[in-house]
């Protein structure tokens, strides 16, 4: 199957794992929650962290069992903790 | 933008924009950096957004309150950047007719943005060390808790 | 006196007072002059007092709100005399360590310094008439009604 | 039996019916709701919003059924409409 490269942007409490930005290969037709877990294999240290994020596209929040679209960058967003 | 901003916040500012000779209740509400946190004696923080995503939502947050409560007007501004002991960390104001409307919008507009929005706090502590902040303490594991907001999980 | 004053409220002015580094949140209410009362245009009010009595039940409400809520300041402060459309009547401000407690004690004192505290509303409508106000509409007659305030019969 | 001169201190609406201030005689060992009952016999008009007001002695309420003590100065007060 074909792969495609995810390049994914990271924020507060999760650069220490990932940096400010990383990218992992997926599976064409794959789910965002392959990415997540693209994002476990890379960093088995963020396994603990990763359940509570959520991933945004376009400024949206999508669903992690929806098939990624043709998007080439993601955001990937920690629990908030504004106010 | 809009709702973000890097420099201190101006409440006396705000509120004059807020005149409204409809409005016979305005609730501000502040929140403010406090110098302690679960026993750790805080220095200061530092605010994080993904910026034009939670510009957007805090957008969309206002214009709901002010059709499901009612409101003449209601603003909600957040510190990004580095925000002092007693500082401001966000303001919310609210302008009805009535005073429950103003109050309970308020808490509505507060509770969202800090459950929903991409803000992240980062609290440095006396004694050198810092933390990425969490509002709610049952994030971490399974994602299970009693709270009415929803985290999607990740699997 | 330290609760009614005759001259403009200054909030800018009572929240710098306020800096609290255990306030988490601090909740401001303010009650303004609306243009229209019940579909009557008004042109201003003027509030008038039993101010030793007033001045006192406001230092009461305050204190028992700072206790039943775990308050680390509160602050009220009612005008007197004439205020105009979009003016300030009254200011109530409330700091806790965090926002529920700041918010509740808010709505708590402000109406118990509405239903209770000897201070009148004298209303001016465009047509040039004027009416003493009554926040409870079911006070005349019987006295019976449905809030939980309680006002005291005389027969 | 012997009758006391009572002053009352009207405030808001209340001064349409009695002015500023007015004087009732009461019947020693009266309750503060003789007073009550004075006013309406002094001016009728006012029989409607005077179940509504509350008597105050330095500054603080009293219950209507008390007798009076021996202060010749009571505050009547309209309902608040502060705010």
């Amino acid at each position: 199957m074909d792969k495609k490269l995810i390049k994914i942007v990271c924020f507060a409490g999760l650069r220490k794992y990932f940096g400010s930005e990383t990218s992992v290969f997926v599976e064409d037709g794959a789910s965002y929650s392959g990415v997540i877990d693209a994002l476990k294999a890379l960093n088995p240290e963020a396994t603990e962290v990763l359940p509570s994020c959520r991933i945004a596209v376009n400024e949206a929040f999508v669903a992690l069992n929806e098939p990624i679209k043709n998007e080439n960058t993601i955001f990937l967003i920690p629990p908030s903790s504004g106010g | 933008m809009k709702h973000l901003q890097y420099t201190d916040l101006n409440y006396s500012e705000l509120f004059d924009e807020f005149r409204n000779p409809n409005s016979g209740a305005v609730v501000l509400f502040s929140g403010e950096v406090r110098d302690n946190n679960k026993g750790r004696e805080v220095t200061h923080l530092e605010y994080e957004a993904y910026e034009p995503m939670a510009n957007k939502m805090i957008d969309e947050i206002l214009l709901e309150a002010v059709s499901r409560f009612n409101l003449n007007q209601a603003v909600c501004v957040h510190r990004l950047g580095r925000v002092e002991i007693s500082g401001c960390a966000v303001v919310v104001i609210t302008g009805a007719g009535h005073r429950k409307e103003a109050y309970d919008a308020n808490q509505f507009i507060i509770d969202k943005v800090k459950n929903e929005v991409p803000i992240w706090k980062h609290e440095f502590f006396t004694d050198g060390t810092s933390e990425w902040g969490q509002n709610c303490d049952c994030v971490i594991g399974t994602g299970e808790h009693e709270h009415d907001h929803h985290h999607e999980k990740a699997e």
